[in-house]
């Protein structure tokens, strides 16, 4: 795994390393550098293979992060690729030009995370949902339990008593500290 | 050109998501030229429960009940991967149990066995040969009796979790595994071989159909019995290895032709190499020992922030498991990559173009798709 | 295509004529599984209603819904199943702390109504009962951790021959550890006498914000620290943990926290209002009582005054606990908060006389903590003899810097934490001890890891020893004369000794140390005043505002209480802040009602 | 003592209740202790109880004796007697009932022993059957207030 990264660094810029396992590295690189990287791995290097593009929302960060995963299929091994991105009116570049595959992945994402892949072939098209007017669902700031609530009222008769309050309330817990206790 | 004319040249069609010929819920919006496909589009959604973004919202151990739904006939390749990417990214995993590991395999086998034997009598079925799939699916409850007696359940286990597993192996599980499931699986496969790969019928729609190029297979990542009826020999259990698959004795198994006779083929195949691993686990499974770690509190853990990927080799092919940890006691992210989001969706897309229409039906079972896998 | 090709698919006829797979569809003919996940049971009477099951369940299928009447160690709540959400994952199953939920291997059940599918195993009669078969709880597989993080003593060797602290404390990262075990479920909070917030607190230490531990702490309890080093932990005997393992180690996090801050008034984050300006509190007694009134009460702008007659606040973990238990400078720290917050303490001060009848005319309310000082004799022959001494006494002069001796042989008599105290400060002192008790070793009122400490220390207990008479020896030593007893059945109450007559052992000793109780004294107080307030035995009584039958004088602590531990005087101190300010108008008077159940319907 | 009948043995005794219900009413006036005045008026009281007993098993009623063997703890045996004195506490007046208790009971014992009379023994050891259930209910008390640590 060192020598494709040390071959990876010789030609781009990458921001951070970190070896998960023997057969799994991953890699950080900048926006702009994850096509040409990933270009150049598909017609240069064994890691031919795209098996996933993933997204994680850093809501706090105000960072989408995504993750392609390439693997070497003789080799047995593969290498994450994560670069990050503003969360406000998320673009990314496509990558479906190199593997047919990743038009579904970024039509799903565009629908899931609300991140756009310009010329994309399917970006707009429903992937899973169906006349969703919400915010894209999997962004982190769209609550569900809000969601359900709205959409599908709770079945009458469900009555809760949750212990812990219940137990300092008959026993007649106090706090002193705070006048509002 | 009439408009007679161009609706018997071009007719859309939805194939599903209510059709016998459909794997599980999911539909095709096809275009024909007279019976012949020219485009198909596949659409998903109809099993969409949000099991990933759920899993963000609940602690490590709540999530085991939801990954197992992700796939039916198939759901401890899920548990097993969610417990392994978490037990990776918490350390938990040099404290697994030689004997869990073993459990592991078996479940995962187990349930390889049970999916095969499913999907076999689905390549059949999808060609009317209704009686085929009654001999295999009894043949997986037989499988499914042995899973309710160890795991308390028939289709959704939930027994793989951290650690290990939930329970130990009931006295004498070997042997009715072998009596009870084993010989009468053996006993049918004779029997099923002459009605598939014998019959005339099968061999006409299935060799020469629905080929998958060899180009595509690593650009693509096709991966399970569609790559392997490649002639490549790609298999996650031997190019990944993990439980206890490196010190088991099997061979990939392989064949040529790319089609639907050879995809069922491979199955059939491994279908007996399951029988084969079963009784090899059995064998050297060790009697004594604890079957699970000793856990933290599975309502406080935490654990520490990282990325993984891990995978297993399903029935359909490479599964895996994207798991993004933050510190807290649940999952950043957990991404589901299924072999069905390739097979059924890409790969299908690609190989409609030309299919007869009668053959869509035995082509998508032939890639063996997952529906809740692509949604999940 | 051969015609073998051909022919094959017809082959499948032949199996036309062997046996169907298939089971007729009739309740019974198929049992599920003996480990199979069905409908679930649960023994009402073990379940102790810690809503662990509701809290795991990730469909939110269980309620926790009023049963019982809530007591000490169980919330009275039992679990509600909804199958229109459970997944059967039987996670409720393997978490349940107390062992009382299960689920039978049942799994067929025909209801035209709905509503029917949600009941409360265990309370609502059905068929699957007391099933032998289904997914029971297993041994080797727990998903709470029922190990607890060990704490670190000193090794006994070393510890009796120095006065340090036996008890290392956790480190911050056994402490996350150890609060990572907490499930939250409260019942602690019932079983506290100061109801303390104690999930809350834990659950601060788990995260790592100690800040906000100690504030939570403080809110209902100003000698944490304290108690962090020698709590009776009532808390810990109902943890739902400890049901099945050890129970949570509350008094050791609450001991790490305490211990982790030095200038308390910097850290905690009061916010009352001043509604005592100008009102005076005398404090009499600076116990733990005392001193919980006076903390409070002078964070509310109450010129609050303490006075004590030993020369160091702390009452009886002053005097009596011994250092290696709890330190002088954990003392002073609590102390130093007392002071910053403005309290005025009086020390070497003594009540006495007409002195009360002055403080309740200077002083706007009067709280008596003064405690149980007055040691309850042995009443045996040969008890005025010198080198026979009270623990009491004994436990007081080593503590406040006496030169204390006890020569090389003791024995202690009584089997309280005194008694303990006694004999381990005699061990220390270089003394063999034995301590003899008139009952069972299981019948001691002192904390099981005292005696276990004691023991490690080289302390001898002798059960069912009753002392008889103390003699003088022809070499100025002590013979002490005890015979043995039979423990024989009562009709009120636990067994009782009784002594084997014609038996009698002798054990020449230097020190007789007599620990079997002690009383109120109430000498100091007019006696027409302490008329209105005690009873015969000098117990206090006082109404729901810990107000005694005299206007103005409020009390607490050993005096009103019959468990005599630090937190029930705590306790009692709180009641009082409570009622003193509602004798003064403050705060309203409290209304007799039954508290609203709490309950959560939107799931 | 020479007794001549059993009517003449229950005045005796019930003299012997009298005194003490006097002797605990003079110490209630006595005691300084907050309460303590409460409880040897209750003592008197009990006495006054006992005394109603003692007549009613003249007038021909013997059910109000104990049936079967009481307990004796023996824990006043051993215990060194106390005078009261108006600074009395809570153990010294349990000592002192408890001492007096067995003092009664000593008395009906030997008078028992002293008969040669089975109808008289028999009342004597009912009478010391009863002083023995007083001195229990002190004893239980002692064993359960001033003993509990012990």
């Amino acid at each position: 795994m060192k020598t494709i990264i040390d071959d990876i660094r010789a030609r781009f810029s990458v921001e951070w390393e970190h070896e998960q396992r023997a057969d799994l590295a991953q890699i950080g690189v900048a926006p702009g550098t994850v096509v040409p990287l990933l270009t150049w791995m598909k017609l240069h290097t064994p890691f031919v293979q795209l098996n996933h593009l993933s997204v994680v929302d850093w809501l706090e960060d105000g960072e989408f992060q995504l993750t392609y995963l390439l693997t070497d299929p003789h080799g047995h091994r593969s290498l994450m690729v994560c670069t990050r991105i503003p969360r406000e009116e998320a673009t990314m570049e496509s990558v479906h030009e190199l593997w047919p595959q990743a038009v579904t992945y970024e039509q799903e994402i565009n629908e899931m995370f609300g991140i756009h892949f310009p010329g994309s072939p399917r970006q707009g098209v429903p992937f899973i949902l169906e006349g969703w007017d919400d915010l894209p669902p999997m962004r982190r700031d769209f609550d569900t339990v809000a969601y359900m609530h709205a959409h599908h009222p709770s079945r009458p008769g469900r009555e809760h008593v949750d212990p812990r309050v219940y137990v300092g309330k008959v026993f007649g817990e106090r706090g002193y500290l705070h006048d509002d206790d | 050109m009439t408009t007679t004319e161009t609706l018997r040249r071009r007719v859309q069609l939805w194939f599903g998501p209510q059709h016998p010929g459909i794997t599980g819920n999911m539909s095709v919006q096809a275009w024909l030229e007279g019976d012949t496909l020219t485009q198909g589009i596949t659409h998903v959604g109809y099993l969409h429960r949000a099991f990933e973004k759920l899993m963000e919202r609940r602690k490590f151990i709540q999530s085991f009940p939801i990954v197992c739904r992700i796939c039916v006939p198939e759901p401890d390749t899920n548990e097993y991967l969610l417990a392994a990417a978490l037990e990776e990214l918490s350390g938990l995993d040099r404290e697994v149990p030689e004997k869990a590991l073993w459990i592991r395999t078996l479940v995962l086998e187990m349930s390889r066995l049970a999916a095969m034997l499913q999907v076999l009598g689905g390549h059949v079925g999808s060609m009317g040969l209704g009686v085929v799939p009654n001999w295999t699916y009894t043949l997986r409850d037989y499988v499914l009796d042995r899973f309710e007696e160890l795991t308390g359940a028939r289709v959704y286990h939930m027994y793989t979790v951290f650690g290990g597993v939930r329970r130990d192996l009931p006295e004498g599980f070997a042997e009715r595994m072998e009596t009870e499931v084993l010989a009468k699986i053996e006993a049918k496969l004779p029997v099923i071989d002459n009605a598939i790969f014998d019959s005339s019928v099968f061999r006409k729609r299935a060799i020469g159909v629905g080929v998958v190029p060899e180009e595509w297979a690593d650009e693509m990542g096709i991966s399970g019995p569609v790559v392997r009826a490649m002639g490549i020999p790609r298999d996650t259990r031997k190019d990944f290895p993990y439980l206890k698959y490196p010190e088991l004795d099997f061979e990939v198994v392989t064949t040529t032709g790319s089609d639907i006779y050879a995809r069922a083929w491979i199955r059939r195949q491994e279908i007996a190499q399951s029988v084969d691993l079963i009784r090899q686990i059995l064998r050297r499974m060790p009697t004594e020992g604890p079957y699970c770690a000793k856990l933290p509190n599975m309502l406080t853990w935490t654990i520490p922030p990282g990325q993984t990927y891990v995978r297993a080799e399903a029935s359909r092919g490479e599964m895996g498991y994207y798991v993004v940890t933050d510190g807290s006691d649940k999952m950043r992210r957990v991404h589901v990559r299924g072999p069905s989001y390739v097979h059924g969706v890409s790969l299908l897309e690609r190989l409609i173009p030309g299919t007869n229409i009668a053959d869509l039906s035995p082509l998508m079972v032939s890639l063996q798709t997952c529906p809740p896998e692509i949604e999940r | 295509m051969s015609l073998k090709n051909t022919l094959a698919p017809f082959s499948a006829w032949m199996q036309a004529f062997s046996k169907p797979f298939t089971v007729p569809d009739e309740p019974g003919v198929r049992p599920g599984a003996p480990r199979y996940r069905g409908w679930h049971i649960n023994d009402r009477e073990t379940c102790i209603g810690c809503g662990t099951c509701a809290e795991i369940c990730q469909n939110v299928a269980i309620d926790m819904v009023p049963v019982d009447e809530p007591t000490k160690g169980d919330s009275g709540l039992r679990p509600k199943v909804d199958y229109g959400r459970c997944c059967w994952c039987a996670l409720c199953v393997d978490v349940c702390p107390s062992g009382s939920l299960a689920m039978s291997n049942e799994y067929v059940w025909v209801d035209h109504d709905g509503d029917a599918f949600r009941y409360t195993p265990g309370v609502d009669e059905k068929p699957w009962d007391g099933a032998e078969l289904g997914w029971r709880k297993d041994e080797g597989f727990d998903i709470v951790d029922h190990e607890r993080v060990p704490m670190g003593h000193l090794d006994p060797e070393e510890r009796i021959h120095t006065w340090a602290e036996v008890v290392v404390g956790y480190t911050e990262e056994e402490a996350r550890r150890e609060a990572a075990r907490c499930v939250e479920c409260g019942l602690c909070v019932a079983a506290c006498p100061a109801h303390m917030h104690i999930p809350d607190y834990i659950a601060a230490i788990r995260d790592g914000d100690d800040v906000r531990a100690l504030n939570v702490i403080y809110d209902n309890n100003s000698m944490p620290e304290m108690c962090g080093k020698v709590c009776t932990r009532r808390c810990e005997s109902v943890c739902s943990i400890g049901v099945n393992g050890d129970p949570l180690a509350i008094r050791w996090l609450k001991r790490y926290v305490t211990e982790r801050f030095d200038d308390l008034k910097s850290v905690l984050d009061v916010d009352v209002e001043r509604v005592g300006e100008g009102r005076k509190i005398a404090v009499i007694g600076g116990g733990p009582s005392g001193i919980t009134v006076a903390y409070y009460l002078a964070i509310r702008g109450f010129e609050v005054t303490i006075h004590e007659a030993l020369p160091q606040l702390g009452g009886a973990t002053f005097f009596g606990i011994p250092k290696y238990r709890f330190p002088m400078p954990s003392l002073e720290k609590q102390i130093k908060l007392l002071e910053d917050a403005g309290v005025k303490i009086v020390t070497n001060h003594r009540v006495e006389g007409d002195e009360l009848r002055r403080m309740l005319e200077e002083n706007d309310a009067v709280f008596i903590g003064t405690g149980l000082m007055k040691p309850y004799r042995l009443g045996a022959e040969g008890e005025d003899l010198p080198g026979v001494v009270y623990a009491l006494d004994l436990l007081r002069d080593k503590n406040i810097g006496r030169e204390v001796e006890v020569g090389e042989r003791v024995v202690v008599v009584g089997g309280g934490n005194v008694a303990i105290d006694a004999a381990r400060v005699s061990r220390r002192l270089g003394a063999e001890v034995t301590i003899a008790y008139r009952r069972r070793i299981v019948d001691m009122p002192a904390d099981d890891e005292e005696i276990e400490d004691a023991e490690a220390e080289g302390v001898e207990i002798i059960p069912q020893a009753i002392p008889l008479r103390v003699e003088r020896t022809d070499d100025g030593r002590l013979d002490f004369v005890w015979g043995p007893a039979e423990m024989v059945p009562s009709d009120r109450g636990r067994p009782r000794p009784k002594l084997i007559e014609g038996v009698e052992h002798h054990m020449v000793v230097d020190r007789v140390i007599v620990a079997i109780g002690q009383s109120a004294d109430h000498s100091w107080m007019p006696p027409d005043i302490a008329e209105k307030v005690a009873d015969a035995k000098g117990w206090i009584t006082v109404d729901h505002n810990g107000m005694t039958g005299h206007r103005g004088i409020f009390a607490g602590g050993d005096l009103v209480n019959d468990t005599a531990d630090a937190i029930s005087a705590i306790a009692d101190g709180l009641r009082a802040v409570e009622g003193i300010q509602r004798f003064l108008g403050i705060l309203p008077e409290r209304e007799e009602t039954e508290p609203e159940i709490p309950v959560i319907t939107v799931r | 003592m020479q007794f001549d009948s059993i009517e003449e043995i229950l005045d005796f005794a019930i003299g012997k209740e009298m005194e003490a219900h006097d002797m605990y009413m003079d110490i209630a006036g006595k005691v300084k202790r907050p309460g303590l005045e409460k409880t040897f008026l209750e003592l008197a009281q009990m006495e006054l109880g006992h005394k109603a007993r003692l007549e009613q098993v003249k007038a021909g009623d013997l059910s109000g004796f104990a049936a079967g063997e009481v307990q004796n703890l023996k824990i006043s045996d051993h215990l060194v007697d106390v005078k009261p004195h108006p600074n009395m506490d809570y153990q010294e007046a349990l000592l002192f009932a408890m001492k007096a208790e067995q003092r009664a009971h000593d008395l009906y014992v030997d008078l028992a022993r002293a008969t040669s009379d089975p109808g008289l023994r028999e009342l004597f050891k009912g009478l010391a059957k009863e002083e023995l259930k007083h001195k229990l209910f002190f004893e239980t008390e002692y064993d359960d207030v001033i003993l509990e640590g012990n």
